[in-house]
């Protein structure tokens, strides 16, 4: 069996699957701060960083529509944003009665919650982006030499390549107790909740158990390659002039849609 | 789809950047202190044993139980994490769970990340381990109500925090948004507590030995008790009467000195932002946004070289 | 204890002819990876058959078919119930499917309840459910075993265990993936003494084609998500040149 | 970082003689499950040894001590260093172990990683892991696989790779827990040519007597922490009363 469903890498040969990790986390997380930092209703703001964003999927190699077409996972949390609509500040739109409920939509509400919609999915957007062209052990790699703690990314590898093993796992658990839940004709078959949720907790706990003991003996085969307490990853990336160009033609890019923002 | 996105992972755009450098900074600090703990209680080992209990956090989110009507009922996994491994270990694991499910499936955002951790692994460590620990020499069948308990305040906990993150940021309303978060996890605690208490219940039976008195205590001090306890006691007290009567949170934010211009107000002082002396130009937001980054940055690389020298 | 209902009162209709019968059955996985091509197969009541065939030639991927885990079809017919998502429950109590590792079957803390789960879901009455649950362990010749943690069993323990929570469920056939690997030569030995005297239909997966000349007279090949050769298993075995063109070895 | 670690430091000393040698090896698990009852074993360099027995003999457990994962008990001695916690590092560098499930040994997001794990640990040069580990791939013919992701392959390359991890250590002795476990007979036909052709000493633990037979000219063989036959394999194979008596089964 395979989890790759999980696999967000696509690969293709362009500009930007070479780019240095750190330049494509450092400009990702440029452009996520750019976009908080951006007030409500600077409606060309936000489509100069949408530019942006099509401009590097441009670069991609993946099509200019690609982080638009799968941008819309944050979607349903869009919910908690609703009642923005109805802030009592600016000019009363309409007015709904449901109920004993009454709802007046203001012109100030609808603007800011479709500028926390948009800032939201112009950030995924460059999320979805970023982890499309760049292979996510590289992307650990980057985060080491942005001098995040070695123990964190040494964790965060370890979870992304025993991901794949437990998802297995779990997939075939669920498998085995799909295929034995059967029934017979004429009889009330499923049990009770209870004993349903008890059979997903002794699952878990199977699976807990598995996951504990299987680090015993990941961390035997450590030891026996020599591993003695402390991680050490060989630097493998350095950053070429074309990437140092890049990242500055990216700030300047930001810094340039602040200011216009501003004006 | 296998991950669809849990409301509690509140996406990038949706918290203000005060709010989400604010919650970065706790949540740095935490990580820092589990890092250092875990490294001294569980030694080498730890690498390997917190990123494989991070992939099995991951893998466990998958198991799903019918519930009724076709829908089913999802396990988080974090009490379960803050009791059998203890609270530092549970924060770490949580951490790298959050940072995967935000950097690989855009499942929460990365400037948010900080509030993400925080309410998903700081509160629940507090609460799951918390409140076990403080009945760790009761008999079984109490351990186990209890760490049901505890799963159950945990989510509230983690969704009553995250609304009022969200309120904060002027982004919703808290009379609609805490009793609509309220209300969903209220059920979706109901199953994460059943499938908690359950696969407790399991460990007891297969290796008792990961969840004796003696093994729970050194996991975490009584400090772990009175912040569990307390957390639990707010989360309890604020619910009912956050979704009860949100005017009333209202109100005591407002004599705290939170707001001053009643409701609307929120909206305005939040995502505004200003350095004092350059007064509020385009300039000064930028400056104070490169002020939080930087802050930011500073504690990330102060621990990176604290760990380091701890290392050599 | 009195244990006096009938078993028979929960069983599936009687039922005469092929116990199943697979046309045509094409499946791809959601990755676009194409795992079957047009699959044709019939198994009469009673039979004992092995499927082999190299790593990755489809023979999982065929048996989470049987059971309707995998594919929706329609190709596939179990006792003369068509596979549809109204049979499906039906079809897995008719059809026991055993992985290839014990430890995906196995999910509960004790043998007891692991064995019990099959007949619980099905909803049978309490006295019912321990008459299948000990003749199930009696047959894999457990009984010693009920209350133990399935966790702490050997892997030949754990791999009886498996089959007696499927035949708990009285199916009509047993389907079992790849049941002697990691198996040492004497627990290996055992599950083969075990297999040949259950008294129910039979498909097995296996890499080990020394076990499907001893136990099984009829053998089916698959290859890339077809079956090459399906025939008695003394013949194929034979064949030097359809064994090597599809990586197998004549034991 | 600089990485200024002489490579002469993990090296072993020139040596003749017995590469390994154990003199009444006792150990029992914490549990109290006394596991090893007094080993007395000998290689000499450039043997190809299979260690066979039926499960729970105690062969991991002795495995797990010969490059000191288990044990301290002095009574294992490596190329002439007597195994200590000071040696350890350098006999870590002379015995490279092979776990039986690669996904156990593959711990690391590509391949790349994991073969450069051990020479990592060991600090040296970079220039000097990057030949590691080129050489270590080359000969298990997997150079292609360098910058794949371990999840993405398939177990019989996973094992290839979880060989090579160990070679790029330059081990002096090879230690493999069942290493044809769950591959098909073309993936293990690939194993044994590979195995065939290493130039390195070995001990591999196995329930495979057929490979046994094939590719090691001695054979040990344990049963209940203790070592009951050691000799050359085609005459133990012989004596079918010794086979029985440990559960095992002439090929
Ligand atoms: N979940 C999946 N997604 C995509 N492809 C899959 C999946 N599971 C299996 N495959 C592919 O389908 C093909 C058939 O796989 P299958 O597991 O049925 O083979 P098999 O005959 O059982 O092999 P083995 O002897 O190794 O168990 C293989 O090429 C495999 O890579
Ligand atoms: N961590 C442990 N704690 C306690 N007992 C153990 C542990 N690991 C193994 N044992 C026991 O020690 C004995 C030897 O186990 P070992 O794994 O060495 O057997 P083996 O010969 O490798 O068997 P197999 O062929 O099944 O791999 C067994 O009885 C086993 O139950
Ligand atoms: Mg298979
Ligand atoms: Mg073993």
């Amino acid at each position: 069996m395979h989890a790759d469903a999980f696999d967000r890498y696509y690969h293709a040969e362009s500009p930007l699957h070479r780019l240095d990790p750190r330049v494509k986390v450092f400009l990702t997380v440029a452009f996520i701060l750019s976009n908080a930092l951006l007030s409500d209703g600077v409606w060309a703001a936000f489509g100069l960083a949408w530019l942006l964003i099509l401009f590097a999927n441009r670069f991609s190699g993946l099509g200019v529509e690609f982080s638009f077409k799968r941008s819309f996972i944050a979607l349903p949390f869009a919910l908690a944003a609703v009642s923005a609509i109805f802030i009592p500040a600016g000019q009363p739109l309409a007015e709904w009665t449901i109920g004993p409920i009454q709802l007046v939509p203001t012109d100030f509400g609808l603007m800011r919650f479709a500028s926390i919609l948009l800032r939201s999915w112009l950030s995924v957007q460059a999320g979805i982006l970023l982890v499309a062209v760049t292979q996510f052990p590289d992307m650990i790699h980057a985060f080491e030499h942005l001098r995040v703690p070695a123990i964190l990314t040494t964790i965060i590898a370890f979870l992304y390549r025993y991901l794949f093993v437990l998802t297995d796992e779990v997939m075939r658990l669920l498998r085995a107790r799909e295929s034995r839940s059967a029934a017979l004709p004429g009889l009330k078959s499923g049990g009770s909740l209870f004993w349903r949720a008890r059979v997903a907790g002794n699952m878990a706990g199977q699976l807990f158990l598995r996951s504990y003991e299987r680090s015993d003996r990941i961390y035997n085969a450590m030891l026996a390659r020599g591993y003695q307490g402390q991680m050490r990853t060989l630097r493998s990336h350095t950053m070429t002039r074309r990437d140092w160009l890049i990242l500055s033609l990216g700030l300047f890019a930001l810094i340039f849609l602040q200011l216009l923002a501003r004006l | 789809m296998l991950f669809s996105p849990a409301p509690l992972h509140i996406p990038d755009g949706f918290l203000s950047l005060i709010i989400s450098l604010f919650f970065w900074v706790i949540t740095v600090v935490a990580v820092g202190m589990a890092i250092s703990k875990t490294n001294k209680t569980l030694g080498e080992k730890q690498v390997p044993l917190m990123g494989i209990m991070a992939a099995f956090i991951f893998a466990a989110q998958m198991l799903n139980f019918p519930v009724a009507g076709g829908t089913s009922g999802h396990f988080l996994g974090g009490t379960l994490a803050a009791i059998v491994l203890g609270p530092w270990a549970a924060i770490l694991v949580v951490t790298a769970v959050v940072g995967l499910q935000g950097l690989l499936f855009q499942d929460g955002g990365l400037l948010v990340m900080g509030a993400n951790i925080f309410n998903m692994g700081i509160l629940t460590a507090l609460i799951g381990f918390g409140l076990y620990r403080s009945v760790i020499n009761a008999n079984k069948t109490t351990r186990l109500i209890v760490a049901g308990l505890g799963a159950w305040l945990a989510t509230m906990a983690a969704a009553l925090l995250a609304s009022l993150q969200l309120w904060l940021s002027g982004t919703s309303q808290l009379q609609v948004v805490i009793p609509a978060m309220l209300g969903v996890h209220a059920l979706i605690g109901i199953g994460e507590a059943l499938v908690t208490v359950a696969a407790l219940a399991f460990i007891m039976q297969a290796r008792p030995d990961l969840l004796d008195a003696k093994a729970v205590v050194e996991k975490g001090g009584r400090g772990w008790i009175y912040g569990g306890v307390l957390i639990s006691i707010l989360t309890v007290l604020l619910s009912p009467f956050a979704s009860g009567d949100p005017d009333g949170l209202e109100r005591v934010a407002e004599t705290m000195g939170f707001l001053d211009r009643g409701l609307s107000a929120s909206y305005q002082i939040l995502p505004d932002y200003t350095v004092p002396f350059l007064g509020e130009t385009a300039l000064s937001t930028i400056v104070a946004g490169m002020v939080g980054a930087l802050v930011l940055l500073g504690i990330l690389v102060l621990i990176g070289g604290l760990l380091k020298r701890r290392a050599s | 204890m009195p244990h006096t209902h009938p078993t028979h009162h929960y069983q599936l209709p009687h039922f005469e002819g092929d116990i199943l019968q697979i046309t045509d059955l094409h499946f791809s996985y959601p990755d676009g990876h194409a795992a079957l091509h047009g699959i044709q197969l019939c198994l009469a009541q009673g039979e004992k058959v092995a499927l082999v065939g190299p790593n990755g030639a489809g023979k999982s991927t065929l048996m989470l078919h049987l059971n309707g885990i995998l594919g929706d079809s329609g190709a596939v017919t179990v006792a003369g119930l068509p596979l549809n998502p109204k049979t499906l429950p039906q079809i897995r109590a008719a059809v026991g499917l055993v992985f290839q590792n014990p430890d995906d079957q196995l999910f509960s803390p004790t043998v007891f309840e692991d064995v019990a789960f099959g007949p619980l879901h099905m909803g049978l009455p309490e006295a019912e459910i321990h008459i299948r649950v000990d003749a199930a362990l009696e047959s894999v010749r457990m009984s010693a075993y009920r209350e133990r943690l399935s966790h702490h069993l050997s892997v030949g323990e754990k791999k009886r265990i498996a089959i007696a929570t499927v035949l708990a469920m009285n199916p009509r056939l047993l389907v079992l993936d790849e049941p002697s690997a990691g198996l040492d030569p004497r627990a290996r030995r055992t599950l083969i003494h075990l297999l040949r005297d259950l008294p129910i239909t039979m498909l097995v997966s296996t890499h080990d084609l020394a076990l499907a000349k001893e136990l099984f007279p009829r053998m089916i090949i698959m290859d890339e998500g077809r079956i090459v050769a399906d025939g008695p298993t003394l013949e194929l075995l034979q064949d030097q040149g359809l064994l090597e063109a599809h990586g197998l070895e004549k034991p």
